[in-house]
């Protein structure tokens, strides 16, 4: 029951990451699905092995690279912004086929 | 006498082969002709005296004390083994036949060499382009030929069969500048080679039940041979009667036999000489040879036999009748030679087994007798239409006429010719002739009857010819032209030579050296036999010198009178067109083309298709790469949520 | 643990998850995603205190919704003229996103589901964590010892700090 | 060291060493590039020479074994991957045959243009690769060398072919390779079944004498072998590379692919496919024997209405290489010794065929008949050569194809089941196809008149290449006339393959 | 508390000695010294790589979190070997004049990853492995932003990070799905808690860790970033991408199946790699055929090679683990080889594409043969190493004795043929395209020079050098154990 609103934000992300043209609402998207998971350890650990704290490690970890992860890619999106003038992603689209 | 000498035979015309061809070239023309010819007449004298040895001799127990001539294996090596038991051997092997035949193709071999060197020139003595060619190639028939009558197995046979069916391709096609000469020379080659299929058919089977090539081990117990098969048979027919007529179609292509006889009307297209030594004496009378060779097993396979008898006769007839017609004096010596070799045939097949009855083996003596005239009064009439040809420039009778006064001395000899294939005493021919006709009678009167016919008819087209040539009107000079004349002694002297041999070579008591089991055969005249053998053809003579003789206009209003038939017989009944569309219409255009077709539209374009297909499938799936990082996305997800959906529902269900 | 007050309180925090979750991925003004994210991690967090997992939720408070959530901002302000909505979406790709997320949301779920031991899971009472525990942890090198991914992950941040200035320099 | 202490290993070290020195030339010094290949070819050819003596000389010391002057030294342990040398008869024949085409390929281009150190060098690659591939014993190096010698082909037409030779090159160098991956799996397979207690090995001789393939492993991996093989050996349908692919390539390539590279699919077959597998080889002979048969009709067949000279010959090897597959299908000694001889046959006659046609296009600037005619009289000795091929083609006693095509059939009508049969004497018919095709090209190229003005002041052969075709003309005779002694080493290295295969088939050995 | 642990660890602390040094260098050194920074980073490496030879201690540490043992060993000296060469073909390129000033990071942020590649090799424990992965493709993305005059690489860059991002993700959900059936995350514990029962959770969570190793591992149908990143980013990062990133994923991706999921081999992930491997083989050689942009090309040829390594992984026992490592390392010669002809041209001409290396035989002849010994490898050509390490990939997997393998083995190597056609279209254009050639006659610098020089040799030497294999397959048998739920 506790995994029920993991699993639609997760949903939510990936749907976000496809449907979304912006890149950062797509970013946005991304931490969802990363945040979703991070429940998913959290709630195991905590359901199925409260004895040990390995789960919730890993979320913790897990949240430190997300936030790694989200500066990154921020900065390449201001990248692309300072360069295509939009922050569209139908925009980068000129390597293909 | 030893017989090691023997291999000589065959080295010399190969060595002369090689050397003519290779070394010939650099010499001067004259010189090569003379060497080769020089070089034929040692062969000549080693062929003499290997058959003087071996009929006179008595050193070497030739004769046993039955009194059966033995044939003598003078050289046996192994060339090729193709199974423990099956080998391939070269060898000479002596036996009557092979002795006889070696006088033959010596004799008329060396007279050809001898009148080529006229020949082969033009009105001044100097010789034609090519002519070492010739004369290397002349060797190189020489050598086939004798290789294949001393051949000591019948595989070995086969190989001097393919190798004179080249040799005669090559000479055939002499004049290779001339499309006529191609096209004969090819046809030659591929009627004879197709036929030489069968034959080799033929050995596959033969030797495959009686584990064996070799002649002597096949004709030592031709009764175990014949039931090596252990009576199986082939649709119907016991497989060696399969083997025994597929050797005997091998046979009948070099003999020219109806209906893979067309190559040899084309083949005049040779040079006379050529056409002389190959196509009338020798190369055609291998498969009458051959048929010889296998003859105890022939005899015991009545089956086979029949066949070989049905389509020697027929094509006696057939053969007579075209050439009754035609006006291409080659061609029409041609006929006659697929007749007389026909004649042959018969004789062979319708011989009865050495020792049964009191003619016992007649047909196979007689056969081999005619064999032997034959080859000397045809090889005289082929030279002199060679003669003719050389003086005239044509081959056609209506550029003659009336060349008598001109050319006595050929004259006298071809009219000998004449007679000696017409079968009117002394001459040769008619004693071998009469042979063949008694055996015929024996077998059945209607062969005999029939064979009486076909001599007849001989007497009449030989006669036909004979009077166009040297009488029938007066002969026309034209302009700017010699007057023919006869020709100098190399070419006139062969001719004497070979009208001399007709004229005695009846004499020759020949039952007494080549019988089929090697016993002397005691022949006497069958005086009713002879006696209308000869009246018929001294009405076929009176025909044609009623006819013929001199210019009338009977000839033309017997043609408009028969126009059908004889258009009929003057194309030949049309067999040449028949092959032309089954080759052409049937097996070019609608097998070879539509194989080609087939395998440059299908076989290759499958190829091509699968590779297309690699194409149009990259370019199909190029939109995945649409550039769009959410449609990657998309399936980068859909793939993994497939994959773990697919494998749940393949484990778990 | 297992009270009817706690059992409020998580469905609150869920209904939130889930409501914010929608919100920030269908809403057409960016900054208001943003906002929704913010509120969503926020729930999150709230979902770890529950959990007893207090550290756990204040770091997230603390990385998500106080850093990276402020770095979104940021960016927004950087790259976007106020007031501007985003484009309305195609319905074609909207289709085709709901149909992948609820693709694989089924998919997890029957997984999850079919798998027995959750539904019965029962929220047993916390052992009680204190951070000092957690503190040694992280720099232990014995059985649940974090020393290594501990530093192996201060050299990814180095590593994003690299990366980020390499990005961000104009030249 | 022990490895050179076998006289095999340098048929691979004497073209790499050539290699080397073509490498170390000028690209300019067509001199030196010219003598180094020359030496090259040369001591192949004596060292070939000096192999014939020594293999007669251990057997008529009474070496019977299945092979001799064997050698392995571990390469690739952990697959039990050996550089496993050794030769029987059929290898030293082959292995005579290429040396004689190389060496008469060198002269063949001898005046190769553009780059001619870069084209031997490639030419020598090829050879080593097929030197490399007759001398091994073990599955692996004989792969790897069977590849080697077919990827030079690609660079061979590619750049120094002809006509359409981009398309020609790529369709045959896919071909060939789509082959190998069969070929690939198919080894694989063996090499994985090759021993029932573990200890696998690549060796054919120890897989032959493990026997330990199972039955349905074999009737899978028989037809990937063959057929890897087969597309080598230009059996129906997968030749149509080869019309193409001659067409396009340079002199000396046609010559070394047609003479030798075309050997390696019929030598692969028998000695991987048919000597390993025996009892699907049993099984499956029908499928593949019935192909090859229509391979020899069909090939002829198509031969027949060809304008180029190169399709001619192409399609004519299609028909003749046939044959050799066919008779190695047969499973008798005769018919597998005739399958030997015709691929030494076929392997002279069509280089000599097409370094003559080669030298001729270089003259005309033509391969189609129909442009040509009465070339007889222009150049005499290549028209004496072709009419050589020509009949040596079709079959004259005298000529290496009469005792080839003879021992094939003769073999293949010692086989006492009907279906065979019928094949045979289907088979033999192309004799007379074969004449049939032959005769239309000598008549219509050399024959009759000439047909172009300009081919009137064309000259005849130059020294070398007279050398070239001289040593092939003079090898196809010496083959047929002295068949017995190429017969002799070759006949005795069917025994255990027959015998093998006479646990599963009737064979008659006689 | 036991730091003596670290020394376990001896190539990643040598490597992170290498960053120090460098970085360091960087920082403090005067500016005119800094012209020299690739040449002394090189060296630099050059000297760790000699030291990364020598044999480590195995053992486990850190309570079973990371593994040091003779393959994984193995693995890192391949690897290193592939860093120094791509180091080494980089040197002029990172002197030029839009990267200078920024070559300094370009070299660290290299290091870096290779540390977390390093990571991910020893990784046995999934939190280790997850780090290590994103430390290897994180400042990848900043890598591949690197050109900052050229659009394409932002493009790149920002494909690359949002794939990366995604597909960490969704490694993420398998990763709490294992978590959640077993409650660890250290492989031996995951290994017999998770049994052989195939509940559907631990299907998804294959499936999901498949994904997500299979983004870096550019798998189809993961893969479809990766023509896009390597045409867009700088030549040096695409090689580095294609051969270091993905050898060293390949060999983790190795260690988690057969360890992690070892139990469900044969049910679960075996055919999902099979049904991976036809798909990457052939997706990639379909898309390979039509390219002309040569970076592209390798992209897709890239694709297709990884299908071929993961042969090495469904075969699953040591004779494939050997291949796998061997074909990692003939594929980084190769791959190298060729990407060091693209980028020498590059940098001087800016051509890229096979119509521009028409005729490159006549006016380049070594670069032409490098590029071309490099290709025909690739293309599993004899005598060149590419052609062993096909055959020993695919006797590894045909080891299983498994039919459906044979017949995978078999779509393989039909697939052997597609890419045989294209790999030659660009040998066609060098050697037999007879145009003009639009590339003058070049000068290489010597690094570059030396680059190709020693691809060349390890094209030749590798395949026909037994030993390494030999070599190789000493130590894959040393880890045999790994094999043992198979």
């Amino acid at each position: 029951m506790y995994l029920i609103p993991s699993l639609i934000m997760f949903g939510c992300g990936v749907f976000g990451f496809i449907t979304r043209k912006n890149m950062i609402a797509i970013l946005i998207s991304l931490e969802l699905m990363l945040n979703s998971v991070d429940i998913n350890f959290v709630v195991f650990n905590r359901f199925l092995y409260p004895d040990q704290l390995n789960g919730m490690f890993f979320a913790l970890f897990a949240i430190a690279i997300a936030a790694a992860e989200t500066a990154v890619a921020i900065a390449i999106i201001i990248n692309v912004y300072r360069v295509a003038k939009k922050v569209d992603i139908s925009e980068i689209t000129k390597l293909k086929f | 006498m030893s017989f090691d000498f023997s291999i000589l035979v065959l080295a010399i015309p190969f060595f002369m082969f090689l050397f003519l061809g290779l070394v010939g070239v650099k010499m001067g023309k004259k010189i090569t002709g003379v060497v080769g010819t020089i070089a034929m007449g040692v062969t000549l004298f080693i062929c003499y005296s290997i058959a003087f040895t071996y009929f006179f001799g008595t050193d070497q127990g030739q004769i046993s004390a039955e009194g059966v001539r033995q044939s003598v294996l003078a050289y046996d090596w192994n060339w090729l083994t193709f199974t423990d038991k099956l080998v391939v051997k070269l060898g000479i092997l002596l036996d009557p036949i092979s002795a006889m035949m070696l006088i033959v193709i010596s004799t008329i071999s060396f007279l050809v060499h001898l009148f080529s060197l006229g020949y082969m020139s033009d009105e001044y003595g100097k010789p034609e382009k090519g002519f070492q060619r010739y004369y290397s190639f002349l060797a190189l028939f020489t050598f086939s030929m004798l290789g294949l009558v001393v051949a000591t197995n019948i595989f070995q046979m086969f190989i001097f069969f393919e190798m004179v069916g080249v040799s005669s391709y090559l000479l055939i096609g002499f004049y290779y500048t001339s499309p006529a000469a191609i096209h004969a020379s090819k046809k030659a080659f591929i009627v004879t080679r197709l036929a030489d299929l069968f034959f080799l058919v033929g050995i596959m089977i033969l030797s495959y039940y009686t584990d064996t090539f070799d002649f002597n081990a096949l004709m030592a117990s031709p009764e175990s041979a014949l039931s090596s098969a252990h009576g199986q048979t082939f649709m119907g027919c016991s497989v060696m009667a399969w083997a025994l007529t597929f050797i005997f179609i091998g046979g009948a292509g070099k003999s020219a036999m109806y209906p893979l006889h067309i190559w040899l009307p084309d083949a005049m297209e040779g040079p006379t000489p050529v056409s002389a030594l190959i196509h009338a004496a020798t190369m055609v009378v291998a498969g009458v040879f051959l048929v010889a060779r296998l003859f105890p097993l022939y005899v015991l396979e009545q089956g086979s036999m029949n066949i070989v008898l049905v389509v020697g006769a027929f094509t006696a007839l057939y053969a007579a009748a075209i050439a009754c017609v035609q006006s291409d004096i080659k061609r029409a010596l041609a006929f006659s030679t697929i007749s007389q070799i026909a004649y042959m045939m018969t004789a062979l097949a319708v011989s009865s087994a050495p020792g049964v009855g009191e003619e016992g083996g007649l047909g196979y003596m007689a056969s081999m007798f005619h064999l032997f005239t034959h080859a000397m009064f045809k090889a005289l009439l082929f030279l002199c239409a060679g003669a003719i040809i050389h003086a005239v420039h044509s081959n056609e009778n209506s550029h003659m006429h009336g060349l008598h006064k001109f050319m006595p001395i050929t004259s006298i000899a071809f009219l000998i010719g004449c007679l000696a294939i017409a079968g009117i005493p002394p001459f040769a021919g008619f004693f071998s002739k009469d042979e063949i006709l008694v055996a015929c009678y024996e077998k059945s009167p209607l062969w005999g009857v029939w064979m009486a016919i076909v001599a007849g008819m001989t007497a009449f087209y030989m006669f036909r010819i004979y009077y166009l040539i040297f009488h029938w009107k007066k002969h026309e000079v034209k302009e700017g032209h010699h007057a023919p004349h006869d020709m100098q002694w190399t070419m006139t002297l062969p001719l004497i030579i070979l009208a001399v041999i007709s004229c005695v070579a009846g004499f020759i008591p020949f039952g007494k050296y080549v019988t089929a089991d090697g016993q002397a055969l005691h022949t006497h005249t069958n005086w009713p036999v002879a006696i209308s053998s000869v009246c018929i053809a001294l009405v076929g003579i009176g025909l044609a010198t009623k006819m013929y003789f001199k210019e009338n206009d009977l000839p033309s209003k017997l043609k408009s009178k028969f126009n059908g038939l004889w258009t009929a017989a003057y194309n030949r009944f049309y067999m040449d067109e028949l092959y032309q569309f089954i080759t052409h219409k049937v097996i070019f255009q609608k097998v070879c083309k539509p194989i080609a077709w087939f395998d440059r539209h299908v076989i290759d374009g499958t190829m091509n298709l699968l590779a297309d297909m690699t194409t149009s499938a990259s370019f199909a799936i190029r939109k995945m790469q649409s550039g769009s990082i959410q449609s990657y996305v998309l399936y980068y997800f859909l793939g993994a949520i497939m994959l773990a959906a697919v494998t749940m529902v393949i484990v778990l269900i | 643990m297992d009270s009817v007050g706690n059992l409020i309180i998580y469905a609150i925090a869920a209904i939130a998850i889930i409501a914010f979750s929608i919100l920030a991925v269908t809403t057409k003004k960016i900054l208001r995603s943003a906002t929704y994210l913010l509120f969503t991690l926020l729930a999150t967090a709230v979902i770890y205190f529950q959990m007893d997992y207090e550290f756990l939720g204040a770091v997230q408070i603390a990385v998500y919704a106080g850093g990276i959530v402020v770095l979104f901002v940021f960016a927004i302000m950087l790259t976007h003229k106020p007031g501007k909505d985003a484009e309305p979406l195609s319905s074609h790709k909207k289709w085709l996103g709901v149909g992948a997320a609820f693709a694989g949301a089924a998919v997890c779920a029957g997984a999850l589901f079919s798998y027995g031991k959750f539904c019965c899971a029962k929220l047993l009472p916390g052992s009680g964590f204190d951070i000092k525990e957690i503190g040694s942890a992280l720099l232990d090198t014995d059985k649940f010892g974090y020393l290594l991914p501990f530093e192996a992950i201060s050299i990814l941040l180095l590593a994003c700090i690299i990366g980020g200035v390499v990005i961000a320099r104009r030249r | 060291m022990e490895i050179f202490s076998n006289i095999l290993i340098y048929f691979v070290i004497v073209p790499l060493l050539t290699l080397a020195g073509l490498a170390l030339c000028r690209n300019k010094g067509i001199g030196a590039i010219r003598t180094v290949a020359v030496m090259g070819a040369s001591a192949l050819m004596i060292l070939a020479i000096t192999l014939v003596v020594m293999f007669l000389k251990e057997r008529g010391a009474g070496n019977n074994a299945e092979m001799i002057l064997t050698a392995s030294w571990t390469w690739y342990a952990p697959l039990n991957v050996k550089l496993a040398l050794g030769v029987d008869g059929v290898s030293v024949v082959m292995i005579l045959l290429s040396a004689f085409i190389v060496f008469a390929g060198v002269f063949a281009s001898w005046k190769m243009d553009p780059l001619p150190k870069q084209f031997f060098l490639w030419f020598f690659l090829l050879s080593t690769g097929v030197f490399g591939f007759f001398i091994s014993i073990d599955l692996f190096t004989m792969f790897m060398f069977y590849e080697v010698a077919l990827i030079p082909m690609y660079l061979l037409i590619g750049v120094w072919g002809s006509g359409n030779k981009n398309y020609s090159a790529m369709k045959l160098t896919l071909m060939l390779m789509g082959g190998s991956a069969f070929l690939m799996l198919g080894i694989l397979g063996i090499y994985f079944h090759s021993s029932a207690d573990g200890n696998l090995t690549m060796n054919v001789l120890e897989i032959a004498q493990n026997n330990a393939i199972p039955e349905n492993w074999q009737l899978f991996l028989f037809p990937m072998t063959f057929v890897g093989f087969g597309v080598l050996g230009a059996m129906f349908p997968f030749h149509t590379w080869s019309p193409d692919g001659h067409a396009s390539a340079p002199t000396a390539v046609s010559m070394l692919h047609a003479g030798v590279l075309m050997k390696l699919g019929g030598y692969g077959c028998f000695r991987v496919a048919i000597y390993l597998m025996p009892f699907a080889a049993s099984q499956l002979s029908w499928i593949f024997l019935t192909l090859t048969g229509i391979s020899i009709v069909y090939g002829a067949f198509s031969a027949c209405v060809q304008t180029d000279l190169k399709y001619i010959n192409a399609y004519s090897s299609v028909s003749h290489c046939g044959m050799v597959l066919f008779a190695i299908l047969m499973f008798n000694q005769t018919a597998m010794t005739g399958a030997v001889l015709q691929m030494l046959s076929h392997g002279l006659m069509t280089a000599l065929f097409f370094a003559l046609i080669g030298m001729i296009y270089g003259r005309t600037h033509t391969r189609d008949i129909r442009d040509m005619g009465g070339l007889m009289q222009i150049m005499p000795f290549l028209g004496v050569g072709y009419v050589i091929a020509g009949l040596a083609s079709l079959g004259l006693p005298g000529l290496s194809g009469f005792v080839a095509e003879m021992t094939i059939f003769v073999g293949s009508y010692e086989n006492a089941d009907v279906f065979r049969r019928v094949l045979t004497i289907l088979g033999t018919s192309s004799i007379v196809i074969t004449a049939v095709y032959i005769l239309r090209v000598v008549g219509k190229l050399l024959f009759g008149a000439v047909q172009n003005e300009h081919h009137k002041q064309l000259t005849d052969a130059n020294w070398f290449e007279r050398l070239s075709t001289t040593t092939l003309m003079v090898s196809v005779a010496i083959i047929g006339c002295f068949p017995n002694f190429f017969v002799d080493i070759i006949r005795d290295s069917f025994v255990p393959v027959v015998n093998a295969l006479s646990d599963f088939f009737p064979v008659v050995i006689r | 508390m036991d730091y003596s642990q670290f020394l376990i660890m001896p190539q990643e602390i040598g490597l992170l000695v290498v960053f120090l040094l460098v970085f360091l260098y960087d920082t403090f050194m005067p500016d005119r010294c800094q012209k020299a920074l690739p040449t002394f980073t090189t060296a630099l490496f050059g000297l760790y790589t000699v030291f990364s030879f020598f044999p480590v201690h195995s053992g486990m540490a850190f309570a079973g979190m990371f593994e040091s043992s003779d393959a994984t060993w193995a693995m890192k000296a391949i690897l290193n070997v592939g860093m120094l060469l791509v180091l080494l073909q980089s040197i002029k390129w990172a002197n030029s004049e839009f990267v200078a000033v920024r070559r300094g990071e370009f070299y660290e942020l290299l290091l870096l990853t290779l540390f977390g590649m390093f990571l991910m090799v020893s990784a046995r424990n999934m939190l280790l492995f997850y780090i290590g992965l994103e430390t290897a493709s994180l400042p990848l993305a900043a890598l591949a932003a690197f050109e900052k005059n050229h659009y394409e690489s932002h493009e790149a860059a920002a494909k690359y990070m949002f794939t990366a991002i995604f597909s960490s993700a969704i490694l993420l959900l398998g990763m709490s799905f294992v978590y959640g059936l077993a409650g660890s995350f250290d492989y031996n514990v995951l290994a017999s808690a998770l049994g052989d029962k195939h509940s559907a959770l631990l299907i998804a969570a294959v499936a999901f860790v498949v994904a997500g190793v299979g983004f870096k591992l550019s798998l189809v149908p993961f893969h479809l970033w990766t023509a896009d990143v390597y045409q867009g980013a700088p030549t040096a990062v695409t090689s580095y991408l294609s051969v270091i990133s993905k050898g060293s994923a390949a060999f983790a991706f190795l260690v988690i199946l057969v360890q992690v999921f070892g139990t469900v081999y044969a049910d679960v992930w075996k055919w999902m790699l099979y049904a991976i491997i036809i798909l990457t083989i052939t997706i990639g050689n379909l898309f390979a055929v039509r390219q002309r942009n040569l970076k592209r090309f390798l992209a897709f040829s890239s694709i297709s090679q990884a299908g071929y390594i993961m042969l090495g992984i469904i075969a699953a026992n040591t004779l494939g683990m050997t291949s796998m490592m061997y074909y990692i390392l003939v594929y980084i010669f190769s791959n190298l080889g060729a990407f060091a002809v693209i980028a020498a041209i590059e940098r001087q001409t800016d051509k890229v594409t096979i119509d521009d290396y028409n005729g490159l035989f006549k006016t380049n002849p070594w670069l032409a043969f490098t590029m071309m010994i490099a290709m025909f490898s690739l293309a599993g050509i004899p005598p060149f190493a590419g052609f062993f390490s096909k055959f020993f990939v695919f006797a590894g997997a045909l080891k299983t004795a498994d039919t459906a393998v044979y017949i995978l083995v078999l779509i393989a190597l039909i697939n052997t043929i597609i890419s045989l056609y294209y790999y030659l279209l660009v040998v066609k254009a060098m050697f037999i395209r007879q145009d003009e050639c639009s590339i003058p006659t070049l000068k290489s610098h010597w690094s570059e020079k030396t680059g190709m020089i020693l691809c060349a040799m390890g094209i030749i030497l590798i395949g026909l050098v037994s030993c390494i294999y030999t070599f190789l397959n000493g130590v894959a048998e040393n880890s045999s154990s790994l094999f043992n739920l198979i």
